[in-house]
C-alpha cells in the first residue's frame, strides 16, 4: 500500500503534475506540507481537466444565456427547456487519451461516462452522437484504432440501450499520434425533476453507489514507479473498462430513487472520482464532507487512500440522501443488485475530511479546492489570416464524372454506414430520422415533438483560420439542424487542442472561442456545456485544432421533417443560398488538385440566418420534399448524396454564378441548401425565399436513373452507390 | 501440431462478465463461490512445427491477446 | 387481450415492445421483473423482449433463461399460452430450451443494426396469419448474436415441419444465420423467437408499419379464444 | 481452492470467431495456420473444497455451459 506519510519530494510534485508555483500555491493555502492523498486530491483539482485553468478565462467570453437555458454550464450537462414542463439536458466530452492506449474501452467508457453526466441529473438518454477524428487511413494503426473505437462506442451504447444516432468521422496525419473521441448524450426529463451537484443540510448520509471502486486509471503519471510501490507490479496503473450492464443497472436505479425523494444532491464519480464529486457537492452547497474510505466498496485489497481518492473506476455515484429515506434508497439499489454504502456526511466547517483506517489522511478547505485552483492568462499569439485562394487558379478537372466519384468514395466523404451500423440507432422506438442524413431526429417519448441533434466542426477550416473555422462549426451545426426542420435551441462544445504552452496553439484557442462567441451570439444558440482537451500532441505535433460543436433543434411537430432523400421524380430542384465558388481549403482542392491552401469559406452569419430561418418555415409548412445543406465537397457532392439516398436521379442546368462552373458545383460556399419540392409548388416556393431575401435559383428535376448536369456529366446513381459505399468496408478489410 | 493459448485478463483489471457469472451462480444456489474470472482459449493447429512458439508467442502480441489489459500463455499440446 | 413482458436486468427495447403491444391491444401489458416467481393469471401472450440481459455476459440470454420467473414461463408455454421472444427474447427462449438451437455471435463478428428484407414463410401461424404467405417485409435487426445455429437434423426437422416462421430473404441474411433462419417457433405452435424487431415497425415515423400485423395476429387470435 | 473450467464448441459446430480468426493470422502474414477453434476458461474460486468437482459439474450442466453446443472440462487449479 502506498503510504500516506511519505515525503514530498520535488519529482514527486512534477509526477502529480502540479508546477512548482502551483505546489507553492498549495503551501500557501493550507500553511504545511500536505500529505500523498492530500497531493493527489490538489492534483486531480488543478489539473487541466478539472480546473480548466488554460482555457477558463476564454470560455466565459461564450454566450450562454438564452430565453430556453435552464441550466449553462457548470453541472454535469447543460439544460433547455422543451415546452411542455420537460427539458433536454446534454453534453459532450473526450475521451481521446484512453481511446488512443486501448480503443475498446477508451471508446466505451467515454460513452459511460456521458451517459451518467445526463442521468446524473435525471434525464434518461434518448440519443447518442460521436464525433469522431483518427489518423491517415495508411497509418498503421489507424485501422486498428477505427475498429476498436467504433466496436467500443457499439459495444457500451447498444447495450446501455440509447440509440447511437449520429456522428463524424475524419481522417487526417495530423491526428496520427492523437485520435480523438467525442462523445454526446442527450437527456430528457421533467423540468421539476431535475437534480444537481449542490448539497444541502448538514451531518445528511454521503452514500456511495453503483459498482466498486478498483485501481483503475490511478496513476496514469508514473506513480508507481519503484520507489513508492513495494510492489510495482501489483500497482500498475490500469485501463478502466466499461461495464454497460452496471451502467443500465445505475440509470434505472438513480431513476426509481429519484422519484422517491430521497435524493439531496447527486454527482457521478468520472475523472479522480471520489475526490472531485464530494468536493464538488460539497464546495456548490457551502458544507463540509467527511469521507470514511473504510466503507468504499472495493474490488481489491490493499488499496490506500491515495488510490481510492483518485481511482477512475466506472458506473458509481455519489449521493446526499435524506436520512429519512434512506431504508427506502438502500432498498432500490438492492433490487437492482447494486452497491450502496454511506461513506461519510456533511458538515458545516467548510473541510473536506478523509479517513482511512481510523486516521485522517486529508483535511483541506473544501471551497478553495476549487476557488483556488490556478487561473492563467497563457501567452497566445495572433495568427495570420491564409491569403484567399483565387479559384481560377485551381484546374478544372479533367472529367467531372470521375471527379465526382473519386470525391465520394474519398476517406472523408464516403459512407459512415459501416460505422453507424455497429450503433443500435432504433432502440427506444423513437427514430425518426436515422444516421446519413443532416441531423438525426427523435420524437419526445410519448409526445408528437421530435429533438434534432447534429455535431460538427470542419478541422482543416479551423487550421487555416482558426476564427472563422469556429464561426463555421457554429453555423454547420445551425444549418443541419434547420435542414431538416428544427429550431436550433443551444449547443454544447468540445474542444480538442494541443499544447496550451504554446503561443500558437493558444491562439488557436483563443481564436476558436472568438469565433464560436461571435456565431452563438447571432444565431441566438447559447453554448450550455462543454469540455476542453488539451495537450493533443505527440512528439511535439499537435493535432488540427477541433472544436466540436454538438447541438440540439426542437420539432414541434415532428412529422413536419425534411430528410435528404430525393422522393419523388418531377419534383423541381431549387438552390438557396449565394454560390460563389470558393475552393479554398476545399476537400475538391484537397483531393483532386492535391492541395491544402487557402482560407475557409467565410460564414456571413447573417445570411446565415436570414435563410435558414427561411427554409426551416418552408418545411414546417410541408413544402419542401427534400432538403440538404451544402457542405463538404460543395453542391455536386450534396446532391449526389440526395440522389443515392433517395435511389432516383437528377438533371440540373450549371449553376449560376460569376466563378468557374467546377467552383461552383465543388465549391463549400456557406449558407446554402439544395431544396426538392413538388413541380407545382416551385414558383410559390421561389417567391417566398425571395420575399425573405433569399437568393435562389431553379437548378433542374428529379427523375431517371443518372445523376446530370448538363453538358457536363451523367453518372448512374447506382455507380455513385458503390462508390461511396465501397471505401469504408473496403478499408476495414471486408470486401 | 497443435497449440492452445491462453488469454486471461490482468489482475486488476475489472472483469464485468465474471462478476455477473458469479451472481448467478449464487443465485442459481451454488454457495461459496468466491471471485469467478473469465478468460479464452484459442486453439491452434500448426502445419510446420519449426519456431512454433516464437510463432505462437508472436500471434499473442499482434492480435490474439489485447496486452494492455490481458496476459496470455502458450501451450504445446502435441 | 392480455399481456405481460418480463423484465430482467439489462433488458432495453422494452419499452418499444410496450408501445407496440399499447398500440394494438388498447391494454398496459403487465411488466414483471425477472426475480417474480410467477406470472398474473389470465394471460393471453407473455413476452421476452430485446435488450441485453445480464450484459449478455457468459452467453447472450443464458443467465436471464434462469432467472426465478423463467419456471413459471415454462410452464404456461407448456400450458399453451401464446410466448413470443423478440432478439434477446429468442436467444433466451433458446438457452432456457423452449425452442431448439442457438444464437451465436455474427458471422461478421460486428453488431448489426439495419433494415433487412424479411420473408414470412409460414403465415399461418397464432403470431402471422394476417401476413401474406411469402410476404417480403422491411425489418430492422440490431442484434451481436444473431447467427442461428442447430445441427442438420434439427434444421431439417424445422424446415419439414414449417416451424421455420421468418427468413432473412435472398441477399439479406446479416448474420450468417443456417438456411438464414430469421425465426422459429416450436411445436406446439406457442411460442415463437425471432430476431428481427417488428416492435420498431409500428409507426407511420418508423417508416413502416409492417410490423403491426404481427401484434395483430395475436390479438385476434386471442380474441378468438375468448369468444 | 481453485478450479478452471475450459468450454470448447463441440466439433460440429460452427466457430464464427475461430474462423475471423484465422482470416486475421493469414492476412497478418502468419503462414501455415489451420484450423484456429475459440473457447472459454471460467476460473472460480470456492471456499469449500468438499464435493469440488461434483458441484462444478453441475455448475456446468446448469449455467456455464450450453450442452447443445459446447462441451466442458473441469480442471482443479490448487
Ligand atoms: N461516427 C458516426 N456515428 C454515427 N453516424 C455518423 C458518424 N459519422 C458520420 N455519421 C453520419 O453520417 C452522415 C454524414 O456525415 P457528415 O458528412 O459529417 O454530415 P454533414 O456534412 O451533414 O455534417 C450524418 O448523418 C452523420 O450523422
Ligand atoms: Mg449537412
Amino acid at each position: 500500500m502506498l503510504k500516506n506519510e511519505i515525503a514530498i519530494t520535488p519529482e514527486l510534485v512534477a509526477d502529480l503534475g502540479l508546477k512548482p508555483d502551483e505546489y507553492q500555491r498549495v503551501l500557501d493555502l493550507i500553511g504545511r506540507e500536505p500529505s500523498l492523498t492530500e497531493l493527489g486530491i490538489f492534483s486531480a483539482m488543478w489539473n487541466e481537466h478539472c480546473s480548466y485553468k488554460s482555457s477558463r478565462k476564454w470560455l466565459r467570453t461564450l454566450p450562454t444565456t438564452g430565453p430556453r437555458v435552464v441550466c449553462g454550464p457548470g453541472e454535469n450537462a447543460g439544460i433547455v427547456d422543451i415546452g411542455d414542463g420537460q427539458v433536454a439536458v446534454f453534453k459532450m466530452e473526450s475521451h481521446n487519451h484512453p481511446s488512443y492506449i486501448e480503443p475498446y474501452q477508451g471508446a466505451a467508457t467515454g460513452v459511460g461516462g456521458i451517459l451518467r453526466d445526463v442521468f446524473t441529473m435525471g434525464a434518461r438518454p434518448v440519443a447518442a452522437l460521436n464525433a469522431l477524428r483518427f489518423g491517415a487511413p495508411d497509418h498503421p494503426r489507424t485501422r486498428h484504432l477505427v475498429a476498436g473505437v467504433v466496436a467500443g462506442i457499439g459495444g457500451y451504447g447498444n447495450s446501455f440501450g440509447v440509440p447511437t444516432v449520429g456522428g463524424e468521422v475524419n481522417f487526417h496525419p495530423r491526428y496520427n499520434g492523437n485520435c480523438l473521441v467525442n462523445a454526446f448524450a442527450l437527456g430528457i426529463a421533467d423540468a421539476d425533476k431535475v437534480f444537481y451537484s449542490k448539497a444541502e443540510g448538514v451531518g445528511l448520509p454521503v452514500v456511495y453507489l453503483g459498482a466498486k471502486t478498483g485501481r483503475d486509471g490511478v496513476g496514469g503519471s508514473t506513480m508507481a514507479s519503484a520507489e513508492f510501490a513495494d510492489d510495482a507490479d501489483e500497482k500498475r496503473p490500469t485501463v478502466q473498462v466499461g461495464d454497460p450492464f452496471t451502467e443500465k443497472r445505475l440509470l434505472e436505479a438513480c431513476q426509481e430513487l429519484m422519484a422517491t425523494g430521497a435524493v439531496v444532491a447527486i454527482q457521478d464519480m468520472g475523472a479522480a472520482g471520489l475526490t472531485c464529486s464530494a468536493v464538488e457537492m460539497g464546495a456548490k452547497g457551502d458544507l463540509g464532507v467527511r469521507l470514511d474510505l473504510d466503507a468504499v466498496p472495493t474490488r481489491e485489497t490493499g488499496m490506500s487512500a491515495y488510490e481510492m481518492m483518485l481511482s477512475e473506476s466506472q458506473e458509481r455515484m455519489l449521493m446526499v440522501l435524506r436520512p429519512e429515506k434512506r431504508a427506502a434508497a438502500e432498498a432500490v439499489f438492492k433490487k437492482w443488485d447494486l452497491d450502496f454504502a454511506e461513506v461519510g456526511q456533511t458538515t458545516n466547517d467548510l473541510r473536506f475530511h478523509v479517513l482511512r483506517h481510523g486516521e485522517e489522511v486529508a483535511n483541506l478547505p473544501i471551497k478553495e479546492l476549487g476557488d483556488e485552483a490556478p487561473e492563467y492568462d497563457r501567452p497566445w499569439s495572433e495568427l495570420q489570416k491564409p491569403a484567399v485562394l483565387a479559384a481560377d487558379t485551381v484546374a478544372e478537372p479533367a472529367d467531372y464524372g470521375q471527379a465526382l466519384l473519386q470525391l465520394i468514395a474519398a476517406p472523408d466523404l464516403c459512407s459512415r454506414r459501416w460505422v453507424w451500423e455497429q450503433y443500435d440507432y432504433l432502440v427506444q422506438g423513437n427514430t425518426v430520422q436515422r444516421p446519413g442524413g443532416d441531423a438525426a431526429i427523435i420524437r419526445v417519448d410519448g409526445t408528437n415533438k421530435g429533438l434534432a441533434v447534429a455535431v460538427d466542426v470542419t478541422p482543416r477550416y479551423v487550421e487555416a483560420d482558426p476564427r472563422e473555422g469556429g464561426k463555421q462549426a457554429v453555423a454547420e451545426v445551425w444549418r443541419n439542424l434547420t435542414a431538416v426542420g428544427a429550431e436550433p435551441l443551444a449547443i454544447t462544445d468540445n474542444l480538442n487542442f494541443g499544447n496550451p504552452e504554446k503561443p500558437d496553439v493558444m491562439g488557436q484557442l483563443v481564436a476558436a472561442i472568438k469565433g464560436i462567441g461571435a456565431a452563438c451570439e447571432v444565431l441566438a444558440f447559447p453554448v450550455v456545456s462543454g469540455n476542453v482537451s488539451l495537450y493533443n500532441e505527440t512528439s511535439g505535433e499537435a493535432i488540427l485544432p477541433t472544436p466540436a460543436i454538438a447541438g440540439i433543434g426542437l420539432l414541434p411537430d415532428v412529422a413536419q421533417n425534411a430528410g435528404i432523400a430525393l422522393e419523388d421524380d418531377g419534383d423541381v430542384i431549387l438552390l438557396a443560398g449565394a454560390l460563389t465558388g470558393w475552393l479554398g481549403q476545399s476537400i475538391y482542392l484537397r483531393e483532386i488538385a492535391g492541395r491544402e491552401d487557402g482560407g475557409p469559406p467565410p460564414v456571413d452569419l447573417a445570411a446565415e440566418k436570414r435563410n435558414g430561418d427561411a427554409i426551416r418555415k418552408l418545411i414546417r409548412a410541408g413544402r419542401i420534399t427534400a432538403c440538404h445543406d451544402i457542405s463538404d465537397g460543395g453542391l455536386l457532392v450534396a446532391l449526389a448524396e440526395m440522389a443515392m439516398a433517395g435511389e432516383r436521379g437528377a438533371n440540373i442546368h450549371a449553376p449560376e454564378g460569376a466563378a468557374p462552373l467546377h467552383a461552383l458545383l465543388f465549391g463549400e460556399d456557406q449558407g446554402c441548401y439544395l431544396l426538392a419540392v413538388a413541380a407545382e409548388e416551385a414558383e410559390a416556393v421561389i417567391a417566398a425565399l425571395q420575399n425573405d431575401d433569399v437568393p435562389v435559383q431553379r437548378l433542374g428535376t428529379v427523375g431517371g436513373a443518372d445523376l446530370v448536369v448538363e453538358g457536363t456529366l451523367a453518372v448512374p446513381v447506382k455507380t455513385l452507390r458503390t462508390a461511396h459505399e465501397s471505401w469504408f468496408p473496403a478499408y476495414m478489410g471486408e470486401i | 501440431m497443435k497449440a492452445r493459448i491462453i488469454v486471461t485478463l490482468k489482475q486488476s483489471v475489472l472483469d464485468p462478465q465474471g462478476q455477473a457469472i458469479e451472481g448467478a451462480l449464487a443465485a442459481l444456489g451454488f454457495d461459496g463461490v468466491g471471485s469467478v474470472r473469465q478468460g479464452k482459449i484459442i486453439d491452434i493447429e500448426l502445419s510446420d512445427p519449426a519456431d512454433a512458439e516464437t510463432r505462437l508467442n508472436a500471434m499473442c502480441e499482434k492480435l490474439l491477446a489485447n496486452t494492455v489489459i490481458e496476459d496470455y500463455r502458450v501451450e504445446m499440446v502435441e | 387481450m392480455k399481456s405481460a413482458v418480463i423484465l430482467f436486468p439489462g433488458t432495453n427495447r422494452e419499452r418499444d415492445m410496450i408501445a407496440a403491444l399499447k398500440k394494438v391491444t388498447d391494454a398496459e401489458p403487465a411488466i414483471v421483473w425477472h426475480a417474480k416467481t410467477a406470472l398474473p393469471d389470465g394471460l393471453d401472450l407473455i413476452v421476452l423482449p430485446g435488450g441485453f440481459s445480464y450484459g449478455d455476459y457468459l452467453r447472450a440470454g443464458a443467465i436471464s433463461a434462469r432467472s426465478p420467473i423463467m419456471r413459471d414461463v415454462v410452464h404456461r408455454a407448456e400450458a399453451g399460452v401464446p410466448v413470443l421472444g423478440v432478439c434477446n427474447g429468442f436467444q433466451a427462449l433458446c438457452e432456457a430450451g423452449l425452442l431448439p438451437g442457438v444464437l451465436m455471435r455474427n458471422a461478421s463478428l460486428k453488431f448489426v443494426c439495419r433494415e433487412v428484407r424479411l420473408e414470412i414463410v409460414n403465415a399461418q401461424t397464432a403470431f402471422t396469419h394476417l401476413y401474406r404467405p411469402s410476404q417480403v417485409i422491411r425489418c430492422p435487426v440490431a442484434h451481436h448474436d444473431g447467427n442461428y445455429f442447430a445441427d442438420e437434423a434439427t434444421l431439417d426437422r424445422l424446415e419439414a415441419e414449417s416451424r421455420v416462421v421468418f427468413r432473412y430473404a435472398q441477399g439479406s441474411n446479416p448474420n450468417g444465420s443456417q438456411r438464414d433462419i430469421a425465426g422459429i417457433i416450436n411445436e406446439a405452435g406457442n411460442v415463437l423467437g425471432m430476431m428481427p424487431h417488428p416492435e420498431d415497425l409500428t409507426d407511420p415515423l418508423h417508416g413502416s408499419t409492417d410490423g403491426l400485423a404481427l401484434f395483430q395476429s395475436i390479438a385476434t387470435t386471442a380474441q378468438e379464444k375468448a369468444a
